[in-house]
């Protein structure tokens, strides 16, 4: 698998992000200037988490609007998958490749903690090697977490299986107050129509070795590897 | 503008203005017998600067001199922008702790996030990337009415700073108690990792070369918030509040990645960060510490504002800037980068064998000073000093109404703000970003951070238990150092060295003067004791508020490391059945 | 000529900013504060001179950046 | 009655949000745009009916908590 991290000014998880790709398909991914035009020809794109521009306006706002995204929109719709996590998926939802948008969490602070998901649809290169229904542990960390689309949108979303993980509480049921952000039906990440692009908070690239003492979010990265190998 | 409108803005150098500016009559008159005349506005102002207690360090450099800061892991010591110690391999570990209490009390927010960029920038200065944040933190009593909005401030503040900059805040302590109503501590320190043969440090050198001016552009900030740093609060001291700057931690993480970039060439001479005191201390600085003159012309550098004077540009205090001594010719390359990260990029001036600090703008010349005369007649005092007497023995009577059961007790202690969970505060801090954290705070006894791209990992801890400090500074700073040891000892760790950040009251107070000495002598004790040197830190002084001083608090970083990040032991019970074992005395 | 630019968010949009104003304003004692809603106001220096082309241009900038029209709506007015 | 609190940074204090809004609108191709200031407007529902009484009211909601005057300044707009 070839994989392609778009590299904004404030990102800051893309280190990350390279770890857990090359230790998933031992092949380091090429990292693209956000100022660069043209992608290398990829299977996967991933727009990783940081502050992009600082998340200053609005999250994701000003990265959306930058020259590489064209590129990235036109991929995407080629049917290139694309990974956006935390600031990524602000950032892909500002362009428009997902619907709804992305709020300042509902108790208007940062959260970083260990954070239960349940795995919603598995029917995703994303998401193939979850069980449906699967609680997995992925870190947040973000302020701006509180996904917002109307009710109809989101029966819309839950009817075309296209909501990907669910934010639930330690004991695995539905709780408010296992939603950290409060974002709208518990939604921590969803899918494009065709779920070939994958928007989430939560971070699975940093749950993916001993040292991070939990290693559910390896599967994903795994999951992508066969796919798209 | 133009010479003649900054000149209408000057005021007529007088010692009423000196004293405006900080110094004491005889400061005054040393000033101008160095400079054998009258010295004008734009050197005046930046003299008291340099004689500030915040930049000289006059009242606490004689104790400070008493540490140990020598060992075979040593590799830089006090001095620099912060201090360089050998983790094996041929890699190090930088670090450093510095404050920003009065800043944080006036504006909680930025107050504490341009602490921590400004300790981030001390330690990147040096070659290293920054791989851990921690913070030490003191507030007022719960229930006094400004406390919540305090703590509120200072916490989003670190937590706004740093998550923005990608540098996982780890660790820290936080304390409550009436003493620091009026003066809050901020404290922050960085924790960074470099090659040993890639370490960037501040002495200027060859004359001729360029001086280069990088980061955000410069406007009317804190200008003298040095000396406001080192005066002692009233009650309208809140009218001070323009001084407060607004950090931009986007363009500081531009910073980092851009000034690492040029870093990994080899177009580098010196390079320092501007901190308090902005231009003044890092030119004079750079230059003074490679013996040489330095020649800026102001006109070209970046400015944020219209209509500035030399003397503003000098003083001001705008964050996110740094000043590099460039090889001859690699202005183009050095430039190619700070473009690529859309950062200011201006050469403004370069080295001379004059040994003066001289400042050029609008076609005439406003500083002409001697560096080495002026920093060498920087005043450092003996200040007089008590002892802290021995604190009464604590009288039974102290336990009645203390219920006996054990449970009830605990309950207590779990309530007491000083040992209740500070979930609260550091949810609020990216303690994963870089994805090479083992524990943060809640963990373990310190935290532990991988070395990015390697097995082996470093241990950090702060700690400071200000009332035993105040009983017996002697003893307070035995123990705080002690505590720290054991903390980096707890989680496996080979204890390395410590970074201290002295926090007292009013040192012209004899008492106060005393309980900084007892301190220095304490830290000084155990570090000798336990091999375990001082390779940097940060003193403030004038903590106080209408008299009334905080507890003394000289707060300990701690730094040792782990030939493998993964045999790290945090403080959860694992098992049932497990052996519970109690060590010591 | 200068612009601003309010922008507020949507009806139906929930807006815990101003809910938490409107709390904190309750605590200290300003009982009679009904309803907060948060909002920005973004102030642009223009080129331009001309009110119309730079009421079009501020437009675009709107439906492009300054605002996100998924939850945000958005008042354009211009200060000579 | 209603009442609008403008929030915006005091002059000579930097503004990280409007500087980076600048940068992106050139990006875009909005050449015309010289300076950008970001600020803040607070919406108030306000129960009082009386206009100076209103004013008062906001004015001491303004020094308490809505804006901060070390690095703020703020303006009121009433709108009955
Ligand atoms: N300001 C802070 N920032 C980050 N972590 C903090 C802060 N204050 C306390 N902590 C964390 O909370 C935990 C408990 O703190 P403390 O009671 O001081 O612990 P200990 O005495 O065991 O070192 C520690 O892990 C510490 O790192």
């Amino acid at each position: 698998m070839k994989a392609a991290i778009v590299v904004f000014p404030g990102s800051n998880r893309e280190r990350d992000a390279v770890a857990a790709l090359e230790a998933a398909s031992g092949t380091k991914p090429h990292l693209v200037w956000h100022r660069d035009t043209e992608l290398p020809k990829v299977d996967l794109i991933v727009v990783p988490g940081g502050f992009s521009y600082g998340d200053y306006l609005r999250s994701g706002a000003m990265a959306a609007h930058s020259p590489i995204m064209r590129e990235v929109k036109a991929r995407a719709d080629q049917g290139v998958r694309v990974l956006g996590i935390c600031n990524g998926f602000q950032i892909i939802t500002e362009a428009g490749l997902l619907p709804g948008a992305l709020m300042r969490n509902g108790g208007l602070k940062f959260v970083c903690r260990v954070q239960h998901l349940r795995v919603e649809n598995t029917d995703s290169p994303f998401t193939a090697k979850y069980a449906k229904g699967q609680i997995v542990r992925y870190p947040v960390a973000h302020g701006d977490g509180n996904f917002w689309t109307d009710a109809e949108t989101v029966k819309r979303l839950d009817g075309e299986g296209r909501v990907a993980f669910r934010y639930v509480a330690d004991d695995a049921r539905a709780d408010p107050r296992g939603n950290p952000n409060h974002s709208v039906s518990d939604i921590a990440g969803i899918f494009n129509a065709k779920r070939t692009v994958l928007g989430l908070m939560p971070h699975p690239e940093d749950a993916v070795e001993g040292l991070h003492g939990n290693t559910d979010g390896k599967p994903m990265f795994d999951g992508l590897v066969e796919a798209l190998s | 503008m133009s010479a003649e409108a900054t000149r209408a803005q000057e005021r007529p150098v007088t010692l009423e203005l000196a004293r405006e500016f900080g110094l004491s009559e005889a400061e005054y008159k040393n000033a101008l017998d160095i400079m054998g005349r009258l010295p004008t506005f734009t050197e005046m102002g930046i003299i008291s600067v340099m004689w500030s207690e915040h930049c000289s360090y006059k009242s606490s450099k004689l104790w400070l001199k008493t540490l140990p800061t020598t060992g075979p892991q040593v590799i830089c010591g006090p001095g620099e922008n912060a201090g360089v110690v050998d983790i094996g391999d041929g890699d190090t570990v930088i670090f450093k702790m510095e404050s920003h209490n009065h800043p944080s009390y006036i504006e909680p927010y930025q107050g504490a996030a341009t602490g921590v960029g400004g300790i981030l920038r001390d330690v990147f200065t040096m070659g290293a990337r920054p791989i851990a944040n921690l913070n030490a933190l003191r507030f007022g009593s719960p229930d006094h009415p400004k406390t919540r909005h305090l703590v509120s401030g200072v916490v989003s503040g670190i937590g706004g700073y740093g998550n923005c900059v990608g540098v996982p805040t780890v660790g820290g302590e936080t304390n409550f108690h009436a003493a620091y109503n009026g003066n809050i501590l901020v404290n922050a320190m960085t924790v960074g990792v470099a090659k040993a043969d890639k370490i960037f440090y501040s002495a200027a050198a060859g004359i001729g070369n360029p001086v280069v001016y990088v980061g955000s552009k410069t406007g009317r900030d804190g200008i003298h918030g040095a000396t406001m740093a080192s005066a002692e609060f009233t009650e309208d001291s809140e009218e001070k509040r323009p001084t407060v700057q607004v950090g931009d931690p986007f363009t500081e993480k531009l910073l980092i990645e851009a000034c690492l970039e040029l870093m990994e060439t080899d177009a580098i001479v010196a390079i320092q960060d501007m901190g308090a005191a902005g231009l003044t201390s890092s030119s004079v600085e750079m230059a003074g510490k490679g013996g040489l003159g330095i020649e800026l012309t102001l006109d070209t550098l970046p400015m944020r504002e219209e209509a500035m004077t030399p003397y503003e540009i000098m003083l001001s205090e705008s964050q996110e800037r740094m000043l590099i001594i460039l090889k001859p010719g690699r202005e183009e390359v050095a430039k190619a980068i700070f473009d690529k990260w859309e950062l200011d990029f201006a050469v403004i001036g370069h080295l001379t064998d004059t040994g003066n600090l001289v400042i050029k703008m609008y076609g005439e010349t406003w500083c002409d000073m001697p560096i080495a005369p002026v920093s060498n007649a920087a005043p450092e005092y003996d200040r007089p000093w008590e002892p802290t007497p021995a604190a009464a023995p604590v009288p039974d009577s102290v336990f009645d109404g203390y219920s006996a059961s054990l449970g009830d007790t605990l309950t207590k202690l779990f309530a007491c703000p000083d040992l209740a969970s500070k979930r609260w505060i550091w949810e609020q801090y990216d303690s994963l970003v870089g994805g090479d954290t083992r524990f943060m705070s809640g963990q373990a006894d310190a935290a532990v951070v991988r070395v990015p791209g390697q097995t082996k990992a470093v241990a950090i801890t702060t700690d400071c238990t200000p009332r035993y400090c105040l009983a017996d500074p002697v003893q307070g700073g035995r123990q705080a150092v002690a505590e720290a040891w054991r903390n980096l000892s707890a989680v496996g760790a080979l204890p390395l060295a410590i970074t201290d950040n002295m926090n007292f009251g009013n040192p012209e107070k004899p008492r106060i003067m005393g309980q900084f000495v007892g301190a220095v002598q304490g830290i000084a004790d155990a570090c000798k004791a336990l091999d375990f040197p001082v390779v940097s830190g940060n003193v403030s002084l004038y903590n106080e508020t209408n008299g009334e001083a905080i507890l003394p608090t000289p707060a300990i970083g701690g730094v040792g490391t782990l030939p493998d990040a993964m045999i790290a032991v945090d403080i959860a019970f694992k098992a049932e059945g497990d052996v519970i074992l109690g060590i010591g005395d | 000529m200068k612009a601003k630019v309010h922008v507020t968010l949507k009806r139906g949009v929930l807006d815990p900013q101003g809910k938490a104003i409107a709390h904190a304003l309750h605590t200290l004692g300003f009982e009679g504060v009904e309803d907060v809603r948060a909002g920005k106001v973004i102030e642009l220096t223009l080129a331009s001179t001309d009110e119309a082309a730079a009421r079009k241009e501020v437009e675009a900038m709107c439906g492009k950046l300054l605002a996100n029209t998924v939850i945000e709506d958005y008042a354009i007015e211009l200060v000579a």
